[in-house]
């Protein structure tokens, strides 16, 4: 990205982010406003489809899921420079090792038992996936955005000629594999609130909502707070100051891709063994791709990436409610906000910095005559 | 003298210009007269180039004034520069090297919306200049595939081609081969015999005495001194360059040099384009004395340091450290194992190596050891350990705000260097090389930054010193080595050292050559 | 509480001029007649599918009318959540008590229109373009193939499946190549059954003046001149029957087969195309019609088996 | 015998029609990529000035309309682009990014709202739209043996724009290698001080190459849906402009090398759609799902240099910053 103007921290963190995202909603409220609807209506409903009931509420945090995973995975490969658009493929793949795990053990294991094994297919079969482009990078000099894009295309057929041809259940339409069993899916969160003595309605909330948040309190962990996570931000600020430290940047960047598959491939956890309880096609709907705009929401930080899914968990589901509501507007609407997003908050970021920063100049200036 | 009544082809008026926080260039006054060969000396950094790219019209003075025949003119992009007839050769050569020298001489000139004409009437002019002055090059070469002395045949050719009668040249032999650079005085003498003024930066007094009419100095930013070569001398130059100012004397016992610490054998280092940088080196440092490098910038010191820190791998020879032979031709050294040898690095660039600025002081502060012991506590680093053994090196050694979460960025350039050396200085090395260690740093700072070096060596750690900074490697040295093209050219214990003798050995002229001011 | 009935329909949308749009008829027609509205939602991605049930039950829609075979296994998850609401799901067997599944005998309407291409073809090669690769458009291809082999033995059928995922329901740019290169092999009748995927098909047949025939709505509109036909598939009137049945109370649950005897399916002729079909024509097909009915005629099943034997 | 060869060359009619958007997007990519800014956002540019080809000519009734409006369109979102990744000097992949999701939600917004047709716009009639012309002769020739049917089944029969984006790759050639322009579109993309320090505008440069860029996007967009077929349908480019750069990629940044590319590529297609779901002697149903991921596979093999490298020119990514401040 661009030299970035220096600016203090809060303004940094706090005023920019708000003024991308502020412009990218006002852009989406100028089209709502063309469609001849209105824009504080439209929030109304979304607000109100996103969080208004308890269903609401699971979807949200259903989608939220699935975005923390795919925005931790681009964000950690962005500690070490690395740009991955290949989220989608990776969750897919991930997705698929997830599938495949539960297939084969679901008829002898409970679900407990199958979750480390999942989590462990599910990583292993993503992070490979991104591994590989990885590798490409760092040992062929390949240009790792054109291989992610090029691996989600392989992922895509990939996985169209296995639930086509081999795992289709047999005698059946879609291209679905047979459904788990019972026992093997994660426990859903109205059965958890209900074990907890709490009524809340089906969503496909999930036990994966709790894998997220440690997955991002765990990555916030080994970005900030390990020698490993060291070495991935000094690979990705200054490379040859890796060298000088003794790291390793080519070894960095293979393992930082796997890492950052690893994560994304964790949307199969949500989506398959939660969720839809069988292999199918395209159940990654995007999320890898909304992850790069959670990402660049999020600052890169488990933190902010957490925010970010919430509000993109939001406007997928109170999106939904778009469509119910009004003649004009449907759930597209939801991926134009989240293009505007990716403009303002990303390839637009530092648009405001000179304008804040000459308002921060002046401000200051006012403060130092008064003091 | 020349010109006579003529006004000045060039008139700098009081040109300022910075960059962010850096001041390149302040109030600085320059004339040129027309028909005329005129250097400009100055040490590294001293703003030369940017007074030179400001004249070109690659950036925008901040304030002043130039006149160009005398007539005052605005100069907004190259293309204005052009126009006027002012013609660049940049020290860092603007070649598009995947295209043809033809293309390259073209861009910017090609007489038409389509290239056919335009290749034409160039092949024409360039087989025109090849005969007037002898700059012959291949139309059809690619760029990458010449040598750096005909990289700069074409640069100079562009020049000519877009019809250039004033033609600055930055360092243009520094890269040079001194037979190469010969041949370009030639060509420059046969330039000038037809009208042409010629702006000549350099390094090298040789060639200002030897090729220039006046000769300018500049010192951090600023214009010093105007002279006419033919009254000046390589002594009088030498000493305006470096500056009137109190040379920095430091406080050292003689050195009490003890057992052998570095010992390097036929060193030979080569780039990534295959250039020997370094060619076949051979020295010792010993335990307690300071072993200072002299040589302009660019003769392989860096990568000498680099080698020796385990960062480039050698293409021949090796060296020992400590008795322990531990490089073997082809067969890389790493940073880690060189740390664990007791090898500490404080690297020339400290922005793009020895700092990673986008990280806070406490994390620069475990740079190259972030996977020691000290500074971890199972899986996780242990970051209360990495800032308090940070705060406690900033009191130590003066940084200032002594604040460990603070973003290296923030810190000035010297309060940087401290933190750098606080970080390497304190694992108690056998064996601390160091790259210009007060490149852009304060005076104060490099005061101390001195003293600390001068006591490690009282601790007895070897010490080996990379400076361009002359004054720097004499007050600091026990022993001088002079590096010249990959070379070492000369070996001196301090105190039989002169600058005149240093400065030329640096620039490669035998002792013995008289300075009869004129090429040889 | 207030009568409600819902629909969802599947990917495409209601205005497919196929499948979906043959459903949104049907509804409308229920809702000029009765003067009831009803709620709708157009799935736009998998994942919609569940949940645009699941919030019409919510809602209290009752009952609640599922489009396509994708949409069964949402169904059936929540018709067992919601077992006081009834729901009906067109292409697809849901085994719930709540359920009624309507299914439709494709294959004796495609061996209609399949006599009919038989007979219109000039060139004595007629050809075939699926949606998706799945039993259910093989049982559309085998019927046709039937029904031009009965009329005429010697017809060769080129057969052609858009792709295998969902996405081949949406291409009518793949439908319309598809079509050309039939066509260009000598092909001069071309039968659709792709969903939108088909509207590149009829498209491209008109462009190179070949004849198309539609599929599940009358398309014969679409082209006029160049539409021999559309096989019928009364969705609409499935739609139509589950709204009034619901209306009235009395939507059975159970497996509900619509075929050539229940005008389930059929073929159309309308003013658009009447040009186009023969007096002879009429009359084979006519005698194909009773054949089947009495069941003199039997028309391959190719999901009874998974295999096509013509 | 002649049956198969009627086989190849229908085929290879097809591939003509296939490749058609890819070839006119690789050259858009090219031209951008030559100047130094990676394009992601063919794929988002070529959607929009699809819906907005087929939307015009729709409302209008004239596809020439769609077309000016499509390229409109789609310089607009290239001129976006550059703003963001020139003017700004923000990711240029990020921008990309940002340029296709807002097309494949804008497009169905706009054309929910417009058309109510799930997404699309109305089916346009044949005068509405770019139809296929037969060449001269074609009729007259097709007798003459290997050539004639070569001639009247591949080359003949085309519509407008298909002829229009073959045109295009020589015109590139020549922009490119032969004029003024593109030596300096040349040199831009591999050293761009060396064209500031020539006294040309880097800027101007790689805006004047961000619109040709669009322009070859919005034929491209209209291509598809007004001439291949007759209405937009949602995501309608299904990954083409991803295609189309990895064509150009394959080709080397270099126009004909691309143009095989996508040929190719447009081979591969044409073959993977007839292919599906046929039995095949011997080999059963072809998985088809391998060809088609087949131009993706050999374009990751390229670019590890395992077969020949392809080198990017060396300022692409990066933005022009000449004065750090
Ligand atoms: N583009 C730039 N952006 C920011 N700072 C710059 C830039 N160019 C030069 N500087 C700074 O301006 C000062 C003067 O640099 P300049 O290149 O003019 O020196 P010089 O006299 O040519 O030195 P040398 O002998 O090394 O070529 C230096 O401190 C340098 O860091
Ligand atoms: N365009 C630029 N942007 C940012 N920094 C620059 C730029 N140009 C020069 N600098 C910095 O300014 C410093 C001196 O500038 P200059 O270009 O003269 O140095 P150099 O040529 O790299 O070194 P030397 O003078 O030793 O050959 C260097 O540290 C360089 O990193
Ligand atoms: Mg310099
Ligand atoms: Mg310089």
């Amino acid at each position: 990205m661009s030299q970035p103007i220096k600016l203090p921290r809060w303004v940094d963190i706090g005023v920019i982010p708000a003024l991308n995202i502020l412009a990218a909603l006002a852009v989406s409220a100028l089209v709502i406003l063309s469609l001849g609807e209105d824009p504080i209506e439209a929030l109304d409903v979304m607000l109100y489809g996103a969080f208004g009931y308890d269903e609401a509420i699971g979807y949200t945090l259903y989608y939220t899921t699935n975005f923390i995973f795919t925005g931790l995975a681009v964000a950690v490969a962005f500690h070490a420079g690395l740009f991955n658009i290949g989220g989608e493929g990776q969750a897919y793949i991930g997705g698929l090792g997830v599938g495949l795990l539960i297939l084969a053990l679901d008829r002898w294991l409970p679900w407990y038992a199958i979750l480390p094994l999942a989590i462990v297919a599910a990583a292993l079969f993503g992070g490979a996936w991104a591994a590989v482009p990885g590798w490409l990078q760092a040992y062929r000099g390949s240009h790792i955005v054109i291989t992610t894009i090029m691996f989600n295309f392989i992922a895509s057929a990939l996985m169209v000629h296995l639930m086509v041809n081999v795992l289709i259940k047999p005698g059946q339409m879609s291209p679905e594999s047979r459904e788990f069993a019972e026992s093997a899916w994660l426990p859903l969160g109205h059965e958890m609130f209900a074990a907890l003595g709490i009524d809340f309605s089906r969503s496909p909330l999930n036990f994966s909502f709790l894998i997220a948040l440690l997955a991002s309190g765990l990555v916030a962990i080994f970005i900030w707070r390990t020698r490993w996570g060291y070495a991935i931000r000094t690979v990705g600020r200054n490379e040859t100051a890796a060298v000088y430290a003794g790291i390793d940047p080519k070894k960095t960047v293979f393992l930082t891709m796997a890492l950052s598959g690893a994560l994304a491939g964790m949307v199969g956890i949500n989506e398959i063994m939660g969720v839809q309880h069988k292999l199918l096609l395209n159940f990654t709907a995007g999320y890898g791709f909304t992850g790069i705009a959670v990402s660049l929401m999020g600052r890169n930080h488990p933190f902010g990436i957490v925010l970010a899914s919430l509000l993109f968990g939001a406007l997928y589901q109170g999106g939904a409610e778009l469509d119910f509501e009004f003649e004009q507007i449907t759930r597209d609407m939801v991926v134009v906000i989240q293009g505007l997003i990716i403009l303002f908050s990303g390839a637009l970021a530092y648009m405001f910095n000179p304008m804040v920063a000459r308002l921060a100049g002046r401000f200051a200036a006012a403060r130092g005559q008064e003091g | 003298m020349a010109g006579g009544g003529k006004p000045p082809a060039i008139e700098l008026k009081g040109i300022s210009k910075s960059f962010g926080p850096v001041q390149a260039n302040r109030d600085v006054t320059l004339r040129v007269m027309p028909g005329t060969i005129h250097g400009i000396v100055g040490e590294n950094g001293a703003g030369k180039s940017t007074l030179m790219s400001i004249l070109y019209g690659f950036y925008q003075a901040d304030a002043g004034e130039i006149l160009v025949d005398g007539k005052g003119v605005i100069i907004e992009s190259s293309r204005a520069a052009i126009d006027l007839g002012i013609g660049m050769v940049h020290q860092h050569f603007m070649l598009v090297e995947t295209m043809s020298v033809l293309d390259n001489v073209m861009l910017g000139s090609e007489g038409g919306a389509l290239l056919d004409a335009g290749e034409k009437a160039t092949r024409q002019e360039l087989a025109r200049l090849s005969s007037d002055y002898g700059l012959t090059v291949d139309p059809d070469e690619l760029i990458s595939d010449l040598s750096v002395g005909q990289q700069q045949r074409v640069e100079i050719l562009k020049a000519l081609v877009r019809g250039a009668r004033i033609l600055v040249l930055d360092e243009p032999t520094g890269v040079l081969t001194p037979q190469e650079a010969d041949r370009l005085f030639e060509i420059l003498a046969a330039l000038k015999e037809r009208g042409v003024t010629i702006i000549l930066i350099t390094h090298k007094l040789r060639e200002i005495l030897a090729a220039t009419d006046t000769v300018s100095v500049m010192r951090q930013g600023e214009m010093v001194a105007h002279r006419t070569t033919s009254e000046t001398s390589a002594d009088e130059l030498a000493e305006l360059m470096v500056g009137r100012k109190v040379l920095l004397r430091v406080d050292k016992k003689p050195a009490e040099a003890k057992g052998m610490v570095l010992s390097a054998d036929g060193l030979t280092v080569t780039d990534a384009r295959g250039v020997e940088r370094v060619k076949n080196a051979c020295f010792q440092v010993r335990a307690g004395e300071i072993v200072g490098i002299a040589g302009v910038a660019g003769n392989g010191q860096s990568e000498l340091l680099q080698a020796l820190a385990g960062i480039r791998p050698l293409s021949g020879g090796s060296f020992s450290v400590n008795g322990t032979r531990i490089v073997d031709t082809g067969h890389a050294l790493d940073p880690h194992e060189a740390r664990r040898l007791g090898i500490a690095h404080v690297p020339e660039d400290r922005h793009h190596m020895g700092l990673v600025t986008a990280f806070t002081a406490h994390e620069n502060h475990i740079l190259g050891h972030h996977d020691w012991p000290d500074f971890n506590r199972g899986l996780l680093l242990d970051r209360e350990a990495a800032i308090a053994d940070c705060a406690a090196e900033m009191e130590r050694y003066d940084v200032r705000p002594p604040n460990p979460q603070l973003t290296a960025a923030m810190f000035s350039g010297g309060n940087q260097q401290k933190i750098v050396l606080a970080r390497e200085l304190e694992t108690k090395p056998k064996l601390l090389l160091v790259g210009q260690p007060t490149r852009g740093v304060d005076i104060g700072a490099i005061e101390f930054i001195h003293n600390t070096l001068v006591s490690m060596r009282d601790q007895g750690a070897a010490v080996l010193l990379v400076s361009v900074e002359l004054d720097e490697i004499m007050s600091l040295s026990d022993r001088i080595l002079v590096m010249s093209a990959g070379r070492i050219v000369g070996e001196m214990e301090a105190a039989e050292a002169d600058p005149r003798r240093i400065g030329l050995m640096m620039a490669d002229i035998p002792e013995e050559a008289p300075w009869d001011g004129k090429a040889a | 509480a207030d009568f409600k009935p819902a629909v969802v329909f599947d990917m495409g949308g209601k205005f497919d001029k196929s499948f979906n749009e043959g459903v949104y008829e049907g509804a409308e027609r229920f809702k000029k007649e009765t003067g009831d509205s009803y709620l709708e939602f157009e799935v736009t991605n998998e994942t919609q599918r569940e949940q645009a049930i699941r919030r019409m039950a919510r809602r209290g829609a009752n009952p609640i009318l599922g489009v396509g075979f994708a949409q069964g296994p949402a169904i059936e998850k929540v018709a067992k959540e919601y077992p006081d609401t009834s729901f009906a799901i067109i292409d697809s067997v849901v085994d719930v008590p709540n359920v009624q599944s309507i299914v439709f005998n494709e294959h004796e309407g495609s061996f209609l229109v399949g006599v009919l291409a038989a007979k219109a073809s000039k060139s004595g090669t007629i050809s075939f373009v699926g949606g998706m690769d799945i039993p259910l458009i093989r049982r559309f291809a085998c019927g046709y193939v039937g029904g031009a082999q009965w009329a005429n033995k010697d017809i060769k059928v080129i057969q052609n499946m858009t792709g295998s995922t969902p996405a081949a329901w949406n291409d009518p740019t793949k439908g319309a190549e598809l079509a050309r290169s039939q066509f260009d092999r000598g092909s001069d009748v071309v039968f659709a059954a792709a969903g939108s995927t088909g509207l590149g098909v009829l498209q491209a047949a008109d462009d190179a003046k070949k004849l198309a025939i539609g599929v599940d709505s009358n398309q014969n509109y679409l082209h006029p001149g160049t539409m021999l036909t559309s096989m019928l598939k009364r969705v609409d009137i499935a739609a139509y029957n589950v709204f009034m049945a619901g209306k009235k109370g009395e939507l059975k649950p159970g497996i509900n087969v619509l075929g050539l005897g229940e005008n389930g399916v059929g073929w159309a002729l309308d003013e658009h195309n009447k040009s186009l079909v023969s007096e002879d024509m009429k009359a084979l097909v006519a005698k194909a019609e009773a054949g089947i009915k009495s069941g003199d005629i039997k028309v391959h099943d190719y999901m009874a088996d998974n295999t096509c034997p013509y | 015998m002649a049956e198969s060869y009627l086989l190849v060359l229908l085929t290879l009619d097809a591939t003509l029609r296939v490749a058609t958007p890819l070839i006119l997007a690789s050259m858009a990519g090219l031209f951008a990529e030559r100047s130094g800014v990676i394009d992601i956002g063919l794929e988002g540019k070529m959607l929009a000035a699809a819906f907005a080809a087929a939307a015009t000519a729709a409302v209008t009734g004239s596809a020439w309309l769609g077309l000016v409006v499509a390229i409109l369109v789609s310089v607009a979102l290239a001129l976006l682009h550059g703003f963001a990744c020139i003017t700004h000097r923000g990711n240029q992949v990020v921008s990309g990014v940002a340029v296709n999701v807002i097309a494949s939600g804008l497009t169905v917004v706009l054309g929910i709202a417009w058309f109510h047709q799930g997404g699309r716009t109305p089916t346009l009639d044949a005068e509405f739209r770019f139809t296929e012309h037969a060449l001269p002769l074609a009729e007259a020739l097709r007798g003459i043996p290997v050539l004639g049917p070569l001639y009247y089944e591949v080359i003949s029969g085309h519509n407008f724009l298909v002829y229009l984006a073959l045109a295009v790759v020589p015109l590139t050639w020549w922009v490119v290698y032969r004029t003024r322009f593109g030596l300096r579109l040349r040199a831009v993309g591999e050293n761009p001080a060396a064209v500031d320090t020539a006294g040309i505008s880097v800027t101007g440069l790689r805006y004047s190459a961000m619109a040709i860029a669009g322009l070859l996007c919005g034929i491209a967009g209209a291509y598809l849906s007004t001439a291949h077929s007759a209405a937009f349908v949602r995501d309608m480019t299904a990954g083409k402009g991803y295609m189309a750069l990895a064509a150009m990629i394959f080709g080397k940044w270099k126009p004909v090398p691309a143009l095989f590319a996508c040929l190719l590529f447009g081979f591969l297609d044409a073959l993977a759609v007839r292919l599906q779901g046929v039995e095949l002697p011997v080999i059963g149903v072809f998985p088809v799902q391998l060809i088609q991921a087949l131009p993706y596979i050999l374009t990751v093999v390229l670019l590890a240099g395992f077969i020949g490298k392809a080198v990017a020119p060396k300022a692409s990514g990066t933005p022009y910053v000449k004065e750090r401040t």
